[in-house]
């Protein structure tokens, strides 16, 4: 058993490289050649993990992963608990339907990152998801609880179809974000198109943006301006067209 | 043995145990902080009448809260399980959520035993509550006529100390009452123990049961009433001419002994004779807090 | 090995409910596809000693294939991504096929999987005439079970017309002409009268009937009409299988009251009444539901005409999909899912919902044991037959767990202590019902009846002249076990699966009936397609 | 001179099956009853009939055994079913994919985003013939159905006799809502014009008031409201779009407001969304694919069992290199644009009408009969009607599809 498991991108993949047996859980389990053995699907044909990662360690579900992975999809897939950081920049479906634990990843995400497999009712189901970049369309689409922090902006469609759970966006928001949301919370800190069925509410300083602000700032070392802390924000409640019990919270300053 | 000439008698102060949780109660200021939590802990002496014994154990820096606001924390104890979440809830309904600004935190974090106070008051909201989960603990929010008042769902609970004291026997009144101030003085803000009576101090120690009316629980302490040194079998030597008593409330034993500690010796003062203990033989209260021993 | 034109399946324990043979150690013999008398005594031999063998499982009702259900396989992506079925390793015959699971499989783990259970029949219970044609493209890609259908009448308007006109002789034909164009097998009929006003249109009350007596339409027409008008047509039309009855307010409480008026409604003729359990709920509307299973099936028990099948609920993941539209949507609104509506032109509707019955919940742990009443209060195991209604409620692939809970009192009163106890009030089952099923009665109610029912001379026995279908099971305490994996399934005397493992594919025939009707009809039925069909009289039905 | 009656065409996703196709020597000389689309669809029924292999003439044995080489020799191959086959040749060609462990995706992938958006919320629909039974109001939603399926008003939705539409048109009320340049029909009773790019807002702030929430307070927004008014008002409203991708991309959430507002409807009044599909059978392959492996299109076997990658479809696959051979089912005329870019960098089998004609060089090209034309089977209606094909010219010397792909679907089962 050790600290923690190394994944070193040794051989680029050339196509995308579907690695959904990613999960920092599923490495608790297993020895070194056990996780190289993990079956991946290269450009539509199976290959193992092995052939593309150099894996130091074994039996940890503290996983990091060095090296660009933008051309890897489903890291994190149902990941249920442990940690997962990941040194650079990540494919489409981080943290897909994931329910535990946290990722971190140091670079971009690409699409629906903690969102759903397609035709699922659920996204993301519980844990954390920090990307320290941008991430693509539709990321935390159909969340059902749990956290996604991006740094940098939104793709198209953030937190689509949400019923519950917390995005907070340091970036700016692309367009539809919200839409469809049932419940749940998306905290706009840059600037947000909101869709017309978010109705505005009120300006205050929502007490718990200030508990989960201070929260990234002291768990997650995020860059978290005392402005934004205590700051006002103006509450929209949407979407009105589902069950309207949903917020989007955007920062208008100190 | 004797401190400032005060004699300390060989006796011990017989407590018992409590259900005790801890509330941190954050404000936009510390005033409207402890304003609610003054009256979240008013009527919260003794749990004889008031069902509970609560006090304010502590200011906290802004560091110290969860939100990073300014707070208190209050100690919160009743004799059985079941009274706690009980107590908790009505009081915290009516007195913290209804104060401005305020916020409600669990500060017992690690307690298994969990009380779902935010978790019963969330139906204040009529549907328009919401819930959310930060760093795994789950907070509700309650939509209010000034913003949102948000509390943790649950709130720890853990087997406390209740009814440790000492006894402050002077030559006058105002020695006593000097005293006593003193030793409120020296005790406020230990951490882990309250003292739930007016200014920390009790005029009216009682002994268990009445001599005359059955249905009473407690009635005065009449061997320590220097009005009644001639009628009643008085403990109090000729000289005493006054009483006062502080009883502290807390988390575990070695609080309260830390307190007493700083408090004897601050009430140990000219006017003083002696400081004794209440006990009831050692046979009520499974906490007991021999007095030179704490001193020793 | 390879399958040889004669085979002995020798010195197994044999059930074959039809011939009275419960639990007798005798050889059973094959040639060419069907079972004989006898063979050579230097005949092959699969050598079954201290095995079950009992003629192939045959479900009288299940999606299986068709626009419906289909409509359902691509509303649930989710559950194919979550259950692949990879190609099995096959010895011989048709290409190995991959597949998807869930409760919705894809055509070919369809087929794999019922044959993996030991069902070699299979009817597919609701297919609108409009789509049988993609019906038949369905089962055609369905290998290893012979598979028919029962073709959707009784809220089509040729017929309602028929019905508002008094024309009983008209109707019978239509049906008669209808079954053979759709290459049907038999007539089915779904909340009679309720899909016509539920695709009516409009706001308020006209969304559905409540009643036998209720208007469909013209005042002359109500699910009492229509029941009575197709049942008729049924049995004069001489249809191997009576008509099949999904009865009206199905999964609402207080229905058992429309179901026993709907058997009184038949009385003196055959009729077979489809998913009891979801219609065998006392209460009231809005007041919430208990059972009423012992009422139902006390008339069930005492009316020889009479036949069912249970419709169990189990608990996890189901689909329901239904031809009662006005049903999904109700349970669309309360339940929250996705949700797919079809109104099928002049004919039908169709409605689907993705479903879960969780032990914890009142009305799930309520259906459960409704369903679980019925089987153990029945007194004719003839007359009441083992099905889940595929993926309704639940999917096939949970018989040997049903069965396990027939047939094992201790397993099933521990199950009975999980459940949510809040609606059990009045159930029998919380009395304690005593019955264990025996082997002899499961290979009634999940072959020799169900095959009996549907009229199929040659399925469900193991008589000289039936098709050589032959389920041999590794006995096993846990009937659960027993019945999830039988060591062998001879399929038309092919052995399809050896030791467990699946290892040949052939393809299954299709059972449909052609009946005799005046041709007259076609004139008439071809003028209203004129008038309001999209397809035309020629295009339609399934014939190539 | 012969005519052959009720023959489907498959210009269009309408799938007209009311068509007489008139014979002359060989030769089709009329379509009776089809529209413009369909007469060019019939066209005189001449088709190639060519087999090309590297550019040159060859065997039909030849060609198939070099197209079972390319598609063997491939890492990662694609199957990609195009216009103008019968189910019958779909259900080969999925054979096929599975054999190979390739991917496979159809011309039912253009309309992608709704069928995702299906997926999520389901659908509140019914078959056309129901619109024309029932429909007392139909709305088009920025389509005029005159362009791209001309005969849907008149056999569908508006102007034939229904059972509850007695007097056809007139007993309708018909919405055109105009988006911009996608205008619905010039004929409406009543016009509302929303801006494209409110589109969704709009779709939502409908749906909202049918619950009987106030959303959007936006002027703008005023006439959608007013419109959804009158749709609860209404027995059995049909909401008509367009699925297919047209000039101006679609905003993807608008698919899913569409469905959403139709499925909220029901809880008040009737309504049904009727989705309007190309021709070419397209419908059939989604059909198929669904049955065959449980996902309706971008499926991949890759894995040795189909998995879904609705994101990945040919033309991303092709687009990113994930394809070094395709095998091109149907019509090559028929590929989108992004698809038909792709191939030409890809070793390609090419069968079916016109295959030797493909804008691209298809190692192997293999010319057949249009279904529907030249052979017989089933194809599906837009609205998932299935309906049988009537070939005018069936044995008229012309190659068949179905025998050729099945031909190649042999080959490759017997010699891995």
């Amino acid at each position: 058993m050790s600290d923690a498991v190394t994944l070193t991108l040794a051989t680029q993949p050339t196509h995308t490289l579907v690695a959904d047996c990613i999960a920092a859980d599923r490495f608790a389990g297993l020895g070194a050649t056990a996780i190289a053995a993990l079956p991946v699907v290269h450009g539509g044909r199976p290959a193992t993990l092995g052939e593309f990662f150099r894996v130091r360690g074994e039996r940890a579900s503290v996983v990091r992963i060095e090296g660009d992975c933008t051309r890897i999809d489903g890291i994190g897939t149902g990941m249920v608990e442990g940690e997962l950081m990941i040194d650079g920049s990540v494919g489409r479906d981080l943290g897909l339907a994931m329910s535990g634990g946290r990722i971190d990843v140091r670079g971009n995400a690409g699409a629906n990152a903690g969102g759903a497999p397609a035709g699922a009712a659920r996204g993301m189901t519980g844990g954390e998801i920090v990307v320290r970049g941008s991430v693509g369309d539709e990321a935390g689409a159909r969340m059902r609880r749990g956290l996604l922090v991006v740094t940098g902006d939104g793709g198209r469609g953030m937190g689509k179809g949400m019923i519950a759970g917390t995005v907070v966006l340091f970036g700016n928001a692309g367009p539809g974000t919200g839409r469809f949301l049932k419940r749940g919370s998306i905290v706009a800190l840059g600037e947000v198109e909101r869709p017309a069925t978010f109705r505005y509410a009120c300006t205050y300083r929502p007490p718990h943006v200030a508990l989960l602000l201070r929260y990234l700032g002291s768990r997650c070392r995020l860059d978290v301006a005392a402005a934004q802390v205590t700051g006002r924000y103006e509450r929209y409640s949407g979407d009105l067209a589902e069950l309207g019990k949903g917020e989007l919270l955007r920062w208008v300053g100190a | 043995m004797k401190i400032n000439g005060v004699a300390i008698e060989d006796t011990f102060a017989e407590a018992f145990t409590m259900r005790v949780a801890r509330l941190l109660i954050t404000g936009q200021t510390l005033g409207w902080a402890k304003e609610a939590a003054v009256k979240l802990t008013g009527f919260a002496t003794s749990v004889i009448g008031c069902k509970c014994e609560a006090g304010i154990e502590r200011e906290l820096p802004d560091g110290e809260t969860p939100d990073g606001r300014p707070g208190v924390s209050v100690l919160f104890l009743t004799m059985d399980k079941a009274s706690l979440p009980e107590q908790l809830i009505v009081r915290v309904g009516q007195t913290v959520l209804t104060c401005p600004t305020t916020a409600c935190f669990d500060g017992l974090p690690d307690a298994p035993d969990r009380l779902p106070v935010g978790k019963a008051l969330r139906v204040f909201g009529d549907g328009f509550q919401a819930s959310k989960v930060i760093g795994g603990k789950r907070y509700w929010r309650i939509p209010v006529m000034e913003g949102e008042f948000l509390i943790e769902e649950t709130f720890g609970m853990l087997k406390g100390v209740g009814g440790g004291n000492f006894l402050i026997l002077a030559r006058d009144a105002d020695a006593a009452l000097a005293a006593a101030e003193a030793a409120v003085a020296a005790m406020t803000g230990a951490p882990g123990v309250i003292l739930p009576f007016p200014g920390g101090v009790v005029r009216s120690g009682s002994k268990v049961g009445s001599k005359r009316y059955s249905n009473m629980i407690a009635t005065t302490n009449d061997a320590f009433d220097p009005t009644l040194k001639a009628v009643t079998q008085s403990q109090l030597p000729e000289v005493v001419n006054s009483v006062l008593e502080i009883v502290l409330d807390g988390t575990d034993g070695p609080s309260i002994e830390a307190a007493m500690r700083a408090g004897i010796r601050a009430a140990c003062r000219p006017g003083v004779l002696t400081i004794t203990a209440g006990n009831y033989g050692g046979k009520l209260g499974p906490h007991h807090f021999y007095l030179r021993k704490i001193l020793g | 090995m390879t399958t040889p034109a004669r085979l002995r399946i020798a010195g197994g324990t044999v059930y074959d409910p039809a011939h009275g043979v419960d639990g007798v150690v005798r050889d059973v013999c094959i040639e060419g596809g069907g079972i004989v008398a006898e063979l050579p005594a230097g005949a092959p031999r699969l050598d079954v000693r201290g095995m079950v063998v009992m003629p192939g499982g045959v479900d009288i009702h299940a999606h299986v294939a068709g626009s419906s259900v289909n409509h359902a396989r691509r509303l649930l992506p989710e559950e194919h991504a979550a259950d692949p079925a990879p190609a099995p390793r096959l010895v011989d015959g048709p290409p190995p096929r991959s597949g998807t699971g869930g409760t919705v499989p894809s055509t070919f783990a369809t087929g794999y999987r019922y044959a993996g259970l030991g069902y070699t029949t299979a009817m597919e219970a609701a297919v609108a005439p409009l789509a049988a044609r993609h019906a038949h493209a369905e089962l055609d890609d369905t290998p290893l079970i012979d598979s028919g259908f029962f073709v959707l009448l009784g809220n089509d308007d040729y017929l309602l017309r028929q019905i508002a006109a008094g024309e009983t002789a008209r109707a019978r034909d239509y049906a008669g002409w209808l079954l053979g164009v759709t290459r049907a097998y038999a007539i089915k009929i779904v909340n009679p009268g309720g899909v016509a006003v539920w695709k009516s249109g409009g706001a308020g009350g006209g969304r559905n009937v409540s009643g036998l007596d209720d208007a469909v339409g013209s005042s002359a027409v109500t699910p009492r009409k229509i029941l009575e008008t197709l049942a008729g047509a049924a049995n004069a039309l001489a249809l191997p299988h009576p008509v099949h009855i999904h009865c009206n307010n199905l999964g609402q409480p207080g229905n058992a009251a429309t179901t026993l008026e709907s058997m009184r409604a038949l009385a003196g003729q055959r009729a077979h009444f489809t998913h009891l359990q979801f219609h065998s709920y006392g209460g009231e509307r809005g007041k919430g539901w208990k059972s009423a299973a012992k009422d139902v099936i006390e008339y069930v028990n005492g009316h020889a005409q009479v036949s069912v099948d249970v419709g169990q609920v189990m608990f996890g993941s189901a689909t329901t999909v239904t031809a009662d539209g006005p049903v999904e949507h109700l349970l669309y609104a309360s339940s929250g899912r996705k949700w797919v509506n079809v109104d099928i032109e002049l004919e039908t509707g169709c409605g689907i919902v993705p479903y879960s019955y969780r032990e914890k919940a009142a009305v799930s742990a309520l259906q459960w044991a409704v369903g679980l009443e019925l089987f153990l209060l029945a007194q004719d195991p003839w007359r009441v037959v083992l099905s889940t209604d595929h993926p309704n409620g639940a999917t096939f692939l949970s018989y040997p767990e049903l069965i396990r809970l027939l047939m094992d009192r201790a397993y099933r009163d521990d199950r009975l202590k999980a459940v949510n106890q809040k609606l059990l009030a009045g159930s029998a089952l919380l009395d304690g019902l005593a019955r264990e099923y025996t082997l002899g009665e499961i290979a009634i109610v999940t072959r020799a009846g169900p095959a009996r029912l549907l009229g199929l001379s040659h399925k469900g026995h193991l008589g000289p002249g039936a098709d050589a279908d032959v389920t041999v099971y590794a006995p096993d305490a846990d009937r659960a076990k027993m019945f999830a994996a039988p060591r062998y399934v001879i399929k038309g005397g092919a052995i399809v699966v050896e030791e467990g493992q699946l290892r040949r594919a052939p393809a299954g025939a299709r059972l449909a009936v052609r009946p005799d009707y005046d041709v007259a009809v076609k004139k008439d039925v071809r003028r209203f397609f004129d008038d309001y069909a999209t397809v035309a009289f020629e295009n339609y039905g399934a014939e190539p | 001179m012969s005519a052959v009656e009720h023959v489907t065409c498959l210009g269009c996703g309408c799938a007209c099956d009311d068509i007489t196709v008139v014979v002359e020597r060989g030769r089709l000389t009329e379509a009776q009853r089809a529209c413009v689309l369909g007469t060019a669809w019939f066209g005189d029924g001449q088709v190639p009939q060519e087999i090309r292999i590297r550019g040159r003439a060859g065997t039909l044995e030849r060609a198939i055994a070099e197209a079972a080489k390319v598609l063997t020799d491939a890492q990662r191959p694609l199957v990609y079913l195009a216009g103008d086959i019968s189910c019958e040749v779909q259900r080969d060609a999925v054979a096929i994919a599975d054999r190979l462990q390739g991917a496979i995706d159809s011309l039912a992938g253009t309309a992608g985003a709704g069928v995702l958006a299906a997926q999520r919320r389901g659908r509140a629909g019914a078959t056309l013939g129901e619109l024309r039974q029932r429909a007392d109001l139909v709305v088009f939603w920025g389509v005029d159905p005159g362009a791209r399926y001309p005969r849907y008003s008149a056999r569908y939705a508006v102007d034939a006799v229904g059972l509850a539409a007695p007097a056809g048109r007139s007993s309708r009320r018909v919405i055109a809502v105009d988006l911009g340049e996608a205008r619905g029909p010039a004929d409406a009773d009543g016009r509302v014009a929303i801006r494209p790019d409110a589109e969704v807002d709009a779709l939502g702030t409908m749906r909202a008031t049918v619950q009987g929430r106030v959303a959007g307070t936006n002027a703008a927004l005023a006439p959608a409201i007013a419109l959804v008014h009158e749709m609860t008002q209404a027995r059995y409203v049909a909401l008509v779009a367009d699925a297919e991708p047209g000039p101006i991309p679609l905003d993807p959430d608008r698919a899913e407001a569409l469905i959403a507002l139709a499925q909220a409807l029901n809880g008040r009044t009737r309504c049904a969304l009727s989705t309007l599909r190309g021709g070419g059978n397209r419908s059939g392959a989604d059909a198929v694919l669904t049955w065959q492996t449980g996902f309706p299109f971008a499926v991949d076997f890759g894995r040795g069992y189909p998995t879904y990658r609705p994101h990945a479809g040919a033309a991303e696959r092709l687009a990113g290199g994930e394809v070094d051979a395709a095998l091109v089912i149907g019509a090559p005329a028929t590929l989108p644009d992004s698809v038909a870019r792709g191939l030409a960098g890809v070793a390609t089998v090419a069968i079916g009408p016109r295959a030797s004609a493909a804008g691209w060089n298809p190692v192997v090209a293999v010319d057949t009969g249009v279904a529907g034309i030249h052979e017989g089977g089933t194809a599906f209606r837009m609205d998932d009607v299935p309906l049988p094909l009537r070939p005018a010219l069936e044995g008229e010397d012309v190659r068949s599809a179905t025998a050729t792909v099945r031909a190649l679907r042999e080959r490759l089962e017997g010699g891995a």
